[in-house]
């Protein structure tokens, strides 16, 4: 048998996982810190569509990707206040805030996108960040395509996991925001600012999902579309328990799911099996539920006052 | 014309209003035409601007708007059947005489709602539907499988392979992707064409990698027909530099040297025929309408020169003739 | 039943019940500050809307119409989330119930209506339960917590949706994705012709009601309850916490379910790809406003299904685009939300 | 030469419906330990708790070193040097000791880097002060005893000259208790001033130097240790005489009740706790059951009440075998417990006061017909228990919450009680509870064994084994070590059997 196509099949499909997880981890690693810290947002997904509208429409006004890119920062930022405002400082419930706010971002960003784009008759797209060869290493036959040739915020999760987990783990912010989460009342008596950790651990969380909406105009698909962020921010909340409240686990997680829905837009397009796309299209989702089976001896314990207002 | 502005709040009461007679009377108060506001109303399944299917009715609706002086309305109605109904009720009953429902999917709801309308015109998208019974419900096909025949048969003329990129499996998606795989067999039955459904209309992402899945598999030739999404399939031609076409506007800009032909259409040329005689009241039905490469003004191709390959003159002269066979419809673009 | 008892908590019922009114004129203001940014007059576009939902006896219908699935949903969802079981799987659910109720009411078509009009409701409910159960089922053997599972499990439900109309159940192979339309022997009673309001609007009144006396006034569920509060404590006490955890989902997936039977029944006589815009995250939002009490869900589903009502026509007449009504919705949750939370500051309104 | 470290002047506290603090005073002098007593409720913790800046109070002045201070919240407590020890642990259980003891000193920006000298310092302040604790282990991991020490360790190594503890001896084994209160001395030879918050009138005795008692929210009267007794104090606390002493009817053992032959249980870690224990308990007889906590006392409850899995040859009761799908339905079958831990086991804590009353006869008539609850029928039989058992609470629809630990457990006790069971399992019956309290609820223990209920007592007191027993079995790592008769003079020796040593005679 003929081994280059299955090779070219697996690098085809390893290549794509990477850029598939990426936008997903972002938004998880974020949502680890807002969870430790006993905050749980599912406005994920609006928080990234604002962080893609405010990323795409600064690039493309400025023309300049990095001010896109801190855009969307600003944009994840000044979600995060919202979003705390309302859950640490009113004690709202923190699921209705968030349910509300998927409805405020989707809102909002589809007005100022035909306000200002849809209508104008411009040329939308903008040039993305291009993919980074590295040298010698991108020449590598099949780990080269599939590791090597990336753009620059892709390789930036290799950075961002290791980084938020010294942050949660070895520094004293870290071991704050996990008390925080855990037992806020044991923080409190020690004089730590249970809001005040929250407010921080929430910002750090929309903001990052801000940047992975960001990532699907400046580094992915080169235009915003109304909705383009299409339930990432719910399979990151996915993401975030299936990996275990970890860095790492929520990059092996959002992995996970890469590879299978890369595999299965593979399989579409082979286009000769008998199966019926749509349960093709299902598969990383069934994948997701059979390995969370399959985990059943790693009991991790959510963040015990995860979802539970200070006093 | 004073006559028909009484009688549509009327209409909220459709027994009364469904009595025969009134269903003849705007053909009578025609003449007046001045006074009387002429309304066009559009029911879109999603956000109008796509780039995409819901923009092509909305320019619509704006030619009719501008050449008729109509007032125009549109609404993007949740993909509920709960929502559709009402949506039409609520357009009728304000007095709109020509409605606009874009897509197939609201059959059902103009059927139920016609007979309660009779001054009122209700036009399905995509729709070969026509019923004596209901005269005033309406089909109206673009059938986009014309020109996408015409891409596929250019696709294995200059290619290696085509993969299409769907966003769910509708009659406009799966006709259009059928008549692509009609063209291209007509040169080449052994010539290559996959179809991929995303799931979704938004994911631009997805789109591209499908797309780029295509490519690493062999293909060199793309089509995206799936709404925003589709905006990824242009980009993954453009970086991986194969061959592709656009569907329902001119997007060169997005891959320049990859879109070999733009398949322009102009929904609103064909629906500014048909609304204008509604306006006079002298529209009558016999049958549902058809558009295809036959209606010049409706739909047409444009090549781009700019591409890395433009399509070669004598394949454009072939081309040509494939688009007359198919306008007097020697060519079936949706035989099975 | 204790009379005295049951019109103070009527009292309070309606008490944690008109906060969600009396903080919507803040969110309109906010929103039409938005307006007015983005070029509207708010004044027209609110008054639009006012008429869209209650210009007439027919607005108004249409508004409970779109209240009906969130009633359900919403009354359903109370009791997972009463037990703490976080089931933000009740889109797939819904979908569950609307396929169930379409496979019945077109393959059992000749059955009499007597039987097939409750069969078709039945078997939504079934398969509302049972899609319920199976997160419930993988949280009880396998610990999988059900955020996950009942999320990827929208997923899946979806896309079995989409194969079954578009493959082996499509009424015409090439036409539009949908089934055939059920028998008409399955169709739900309408009443108030030509307004469609119909039975299911009582049915999800009558099912918040009854989960309302279940959760508050039942032996059943104490249980339910306790377990959400504290399982230790409830299986000391001899309460079968996996068996609650079942039941609070089968209860909140079969009223899901019951939604999209509904849908199907009363409204489009049929199945589509897509046929929940979403129902089923707008309803944990219906339930947790009111506190997770079921009769509040009627109040809060009344609420939405007035905001979307009304959205479709500010977006007719007042050519406001509808995304923008998302965005005034989310700001009417908010302002409500944190009203609820600021009185609970002065005393907390629950049971 | 008095040398005033703290003076609290007219503190003043309310809670919604509840006014905790009605105008306290309290001094404190420089390397003292001064005793708080006061009933469940007084305010003793509220007191404590406005001391650490937990709570603002409404009114009143406090005085630190001599000068007027106000402290806003923990971080100026700890920064002024003092310390508190809480009554409900303040430990993160998932992160480790060390992180724990450093948890707030830093800035946030502080990368942990100097870890290894941070476990240094833990390690050198635990050897000075003997108590012994592992820096690495996580706090989830530790027995109560060894979580005490670590908040201790706090205490010290944020470096505190006033050192509040709020009973702190509740939770210990009598080993560990005596440990703690030598250790209490040390300190205050050192120089610290210590406040010691207990219901135990011996410890007060043994340890302090002066005590003050809060009633009602008020401190009433402030005494030099060695010039009161533990009969006045009593007195002073509950406003009435207490009796010391049970008087305790000699038992009349009838039938076995519930017998239970090579009883295994395996705990969370996967180790058997429980090493094959057989044990009966007759009509008409208490069975106590000694031992330092840790020995798989709470794994034998546990068991017993089907919160964890075991293994077994033959458990009976009322001579029917029971097999392990009984143990839903032992409710039903005549038996009742009281757990350890009555917030985690015995009660549902947003529930009211009634709704826990029927949490295990909810569905039973007259409380529930055809499935529905019969509130009046519950209000009622609330009302009736609150008042049999003088439950201070506002109304039967009060959140459990709400009320002090010592009339939580009055509801669990009475719950247990009122079912009329025919087997109950006791354990830990009066932790926490004041003695008032105390008092009563091994009274109504005693009665209901007199009624004729077979009853094994679970407790590390061994002070409540001998007042209540009529048979001591001791338990040492998952054994029964042998059994002894309720007699005074053997307590040694139970004493000795409990740290491992083989029964002398049985
Ligand atoms: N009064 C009773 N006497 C004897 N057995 C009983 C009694 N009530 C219930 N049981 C049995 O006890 C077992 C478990 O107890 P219980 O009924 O409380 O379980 P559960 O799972 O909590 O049930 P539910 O969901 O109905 O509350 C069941 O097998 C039940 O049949
Ligand atoms: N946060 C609070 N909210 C409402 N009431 C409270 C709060 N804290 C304490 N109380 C009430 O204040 C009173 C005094 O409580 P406190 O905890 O000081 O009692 P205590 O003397 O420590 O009793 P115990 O010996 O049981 O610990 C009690 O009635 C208690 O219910
Ligand atoms: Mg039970
Ligand atoms: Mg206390």
């Amino acid at each position: 048998m003929d081994l280059l196509p299955v090779v070219i099949f697996l690098q085809s499909i390893l290549a794509a996982t990477w850029r598939m997880a990426t936008p997903i981890l972002y938004a998880a690693v974020g949502e680890i810190f807002s969870e430790r810290a006993g905050v749980l947002n599912i406005g994920l997904e609006g928080v990234m569509l604002i962080g893609a509208f405010a990323g795409y429409s600064v690039a493309y006004e400025s023309g300049n990707l990095i001010l896109g890119l801190l855009a969307a920062i600003a944009s994840g930022i000044l979600s995060g206040l919202i979003f705390s405002f309302f859950t640490i400082t009113v004690k709202a419930n923190q699921i209705v805030v968030g349910a509300a706010y998927n409805m405020i971002g989707m809102g909002i960003t589809g007005v100022l996108y035909r306000v200002f784009y849809a209508e104008s008759g411009r040329a939308l797209s903008l040039k993305t960040f291009a993919p980074i060869e590295i040298p010698f290493l991108s020449q590598i036959p099949f780990l080269g395509e599939v590791l090597f040739k990336h753009n620059i915020m892709v390789y930036a999760t290799l950075l961002l996991v290791p980084l938020a987990t010294f942050v949660l783990y070895k520094t004293a912010f870290g071991l704050s925001i996990r008390s925080v989460g855990e037992h806020p009342k044991a923080a409190d008596t020690v004089g730590i600012n249970v809001n005040r950790t929250r407010y921080f651990a929430v910002i750090i969380a929309t903001t990052l999902a801000a940047i992975g909406g960001a990532f699907l105009v400046l580094a992915y698909a080169d235009q915003f579309v109304e909705g383009i962020v299409t339930g990432r921010g719910f399979i990151a909340l996915a993401v975030v328990v299936f990996g275990g409240w970890s860095p790492w686990g929520a990059m092996g997680a959002s992995l996970l799911f890469g590879i299978f829905y890369a595999l299965q837009l593979r399989l579409q397009a082979m286009g000769n099996i008998m199966i019926p796309y749509q349960f093709l299209q299902a598969l990383p989702y069934v994948v997701t539920v059979l390995v969370l089976i399959g985990l059943t001896k790693r009991r991790v314990q959510a963040p015990k006052a995860l979802g539970v207002p200070y006093k | 014309g004073g006559q028909q502005a009484t009688e549509a709040p009327k209409a909220e009461e459709p027994t009364k209003a469904a009595e025969a007679p009134k269903a003849e009377e705007p053909t009578k108060a025609a003449e007046p035409a001045a006074e009387v506001k002429f309304k066009a109303g559009l029911l879109a399944p999603g956000p109008v601007n796509d780039g995409g299917w819901n923009q092509t009715a909305y320019e619509g609706l704006k030619k009719i708007e501008a050449e008729l002086g109509a007032e125009i309305s549109y609404v993007e109605t949740e993909q509920s059947p709960a929502a559709f109904e009402k949506a039409l009720r609520d357009y009728a009953s304000q007095g709109y005489q020509f409605i606009l429902a874009h897509g197939n999917e609201y059959t059902d709801a103009a059927v139920t709602v016609a007979p309660d309308y009779p001054n009122t015109f209700f036009f399905l998208s995509s729709s070969r539907f026509f019923d004596p019974k209901v005269p005033n419900v309406v089909g109206l096909n673009t059938d986009s499988s014309q020109p996408c025949y015409v891409f596929g048969y250019v696709a294995a003329k200059m290619g290696k392979g085509a993969g299409l990129i769907g966003g769910m499996e509708i009659p406009p998606i799966a006709e259009a992707f059928t008549g692509f795989i009609n063209g291209a067999k007509a040169v080449n039955p052994d010539f290559p064409v996959k179809v991929t459904y995303l799931g979704n209309w938004t994911d631009t992402a997805a789109a591209k990698e499908a797309a780029i899945s295509y490519v690493d598999g062999g293909a060199d030739v793309l089509l995206g027909n799936a709404d925003f999404a589709t905006q990824g399939v242009f980009q993954a031609m453009a970086e991986k530099k194969v061959m592709g076409f656009s569907m329902f506007g001119d997007n060169t800009d997005k891959a320049p040297e990859s879109i070999l032909i733009n398949y322009l259409s102009d929904y609103g040329e064909g629906l500014l025929e048909i609304a204008s005689q509604v306006k006079d009241g002298t529209f009558k039905p016999t049958s549902n309408y058809e558009f295809g490469l036959k209606d010049e003004k409706v739909m047409w191709l444009v090549y781009n020169e700019k591409a890395a390959t433009p399509v070669p003159a004598d394949l454009r002269k072939e081309i040509e003739g494939v688009i007359a066979k198919i306008a007097s419809g020697e060519i079936n673009t949706l035989a099975k | 039943m204790n009379w005295v008892n049951f019109r103070a908590r009527l009292k309070k019922v309606f008490r944690s019940a008109w906060t969600p009114f009396a903080a919507i004129p803040i969110a309109l203001l906010l929103g039409g500050g938005v307006l007015l940014l983005a070029g509207y007059n708010p004044i027209t576009a609110y008054e639009a809307m006012w008429q869209g939902a209650f210009k007439d006896k027919t607005a108004f219908t249409e508004v409970l119409i779109k209240a009906t699935p969130l009633m359900f949903i919403g009354a359903g969802l109370a009791v997972a989330f009463k037990c703490s079981i976080w089931n933000i799987g009740a889109e797939g659910q819904f979908y569950a119930g609307a396929v169930m109720a379409t496979v019945v009411g077109i393959y059992l078509g000749d059955l009499p209506r007597f039987i097939l009009m409750p069969l078709v409701l039945i078997v939504g409910v079934i398969g509302g339960a049972l899609w319920g159960m199976i997160p419930a089922y993988l949280k009880n053997r396998f610990g999988a917590s059900e955020v996950v599972t009942t999320i990827m499990l929208n997923y899946v439900a979806i896309y079995i949706t989409g194969y079954l109309v578009t493959g082996p159940m499509i009424e015409t192979k090439g036409m539009f994705p949908q089934t055939p339309k059920i028998s008409a022997a399955a169709w739900l009673p309408r009443f108030f012709p030509p307004t469609r309001l119909h039975i299911g609007f009582i049915i999800a009144v009558l099912l918040a009601i009854i989960l309302y006396i279940v959760i508050f006034k039942t032996s059943i569920g104490y249980t339910i309850r306790a377990v959400g509060i504290n399982p230790i404590a409830a299986r000391y006490a001899g309460i079968n916490v996996r068996k609650n955890i079942l039941l609070a989902m089968a209860i909140s997936g079969g009223a899901a379910g019951l939604a999209g039977s509904v849908e199907v029944a009363a409204i489009s006589y049929r199945l589509y790809q897509l046929i929940s815009p979403g129902f089923g995250f707008d309803g944990i939002a219906v339930s947790l406003l009111v506190n997770n009490n079921p009769l509040g869900v009627i109040f809060s589903g009344f609420l939405f299904g007035a905001l979307r009502s009304g959205a479709e026509v500010m977006m007719m007449t007042a050519k406001v685009p509808s995304v923008l009504v998302y965005f005034i919705q989310g700001l009417v949750i908010l302002s409500v939300v944190a009203f609820g939370a600021y009185r609970a500051t002065t005393k907390e309104i629950e049971e | 030469m008095e040398d005033i470290i703290i003076r609290m002047v007219n503190i003043v506290k309310s809670f919604p419906g509840v006014q905790a603090n009605r105008g306290v005073n309290l001094e404190v002098r420089r390397g003292e330990i001064h005793c708080l007593l006061g009933e469940n409720g007084a305010g003793k913790t509220v007191l404590m708790s406005i001391l650490y800046g937990l709570y603002k109070p409404d009114a009143g002045e406090i005085y630190y070193n001599g000068e007027k201070v106000e402290i806003r919240n923990p971080k100026d407590a700890i920064n002024r040097r003092i310390g508190m020890v809480h009554q409900h642990f303040m430990l993160v259980p998932t992160i480790t000791v060390a992180e724990n003891i450093i948890l707030g000193q830093y800035p946030s920006w502080k990368v942990l880097n100097d870890m290894p000298a941070v476990y240094e310092k833990i390690e050198k302040l635990s050897k000075d002060f003997d108590l012994d604790v592992d820096p690495s282990a996580l706090v989830q991991d530790l027995s109560v005893g060894e979580q005490q020490r670590v908040e201790i360790l706090k205490a010290l190594y944020h470096g505190a000259d006033l050192l509040i503890l709020d009973e702190p001896t509740a939770v210990l084994t009598p080993q560990e208790s005596e440990h703690l209160l030598g250790f209490l001395r040390q300190l205050a030879d050192r120089g610290l001033t210590i406040v010691f918050i207990t219901h135990k009138l011996e410890e007060v005795m043994q340890v302090s130097d002066r005590v003050t008692i809060l009633r009602d929210g008020k401190a009433i009267a402030t005494l030099n240790t060695k010039d009161t007794n533990p009969r006045e104090l009593a007195r002073l606390m509950v406003g009435r005489d207490v009796l010391m002493d049970l008087k305790k009817k000699e038992g009349q053992p009838g039938n076995v009740v519930f017998s239970v032959r090579n009883l295994r249980v395996t705990d969370e870690r996967g180790l058997l706790a429980v090493k094959g224990v057989s044990l009966e308990v007759r009509e008409r007889e208490i069975v106590g059951i000694a031992g330092v906590s840790g020995n798989g006392q709470s794994e034998l409850a546990l068991a017993l009440a089907g919160l964890i899995d075991c293994e077994f040859d033959e458990i009976t009761l009322n001579s029917t075998p029971i097999t392990k799908k009984d143990f839903a339905r032992l409710n039903h079958m005549g038996m009742a417990h009281i757990p350890e831990d009555r917030q985690k086991m015995g009660l549902i804590l947003p529930f009211s006061v009634s709704e826990n009353f029927i949490a295990e006869t909810y569905r039973d008539e007259p409380f529930s017909k055809r499935g529905f609850l019969q509130f009046r029928t519950i209000n009622d039989y609330s009302k009736s228990l609150v008042e049999k058992f003088s439950i201070r609470c506002g109304d039967v629809e009060e959140e459990i919450a709400n009320l002090s630990g010592g009339n939580q457990q009055k509801v669990v006790v009475a719950r247990e009680l009122d079912r009329r069971p025919k087997f109950l399992l006791v354990n830990q019956p009066t932790r926490g509870i004041d003695i008032g309290a105390t008092e009563f609820v091994r009274q109504q223990i005693l009665a209901e064994r007199d009624a004729g209920a077979a009853i094994l007592l679970i407790s590390t007191d061994l002070e409540e084994i001998f007042a209540l027993s009529d048979r001591i079995l001791v338990m040492f790592e998952g054994k029964i070590m042998g059994e002894v008769p309720p007699d005074y003079s053997l307590i040694e020796q139970v004493g000795l059997m409990m740290a491992g040593k083989s029964a002398v005679h049985a």
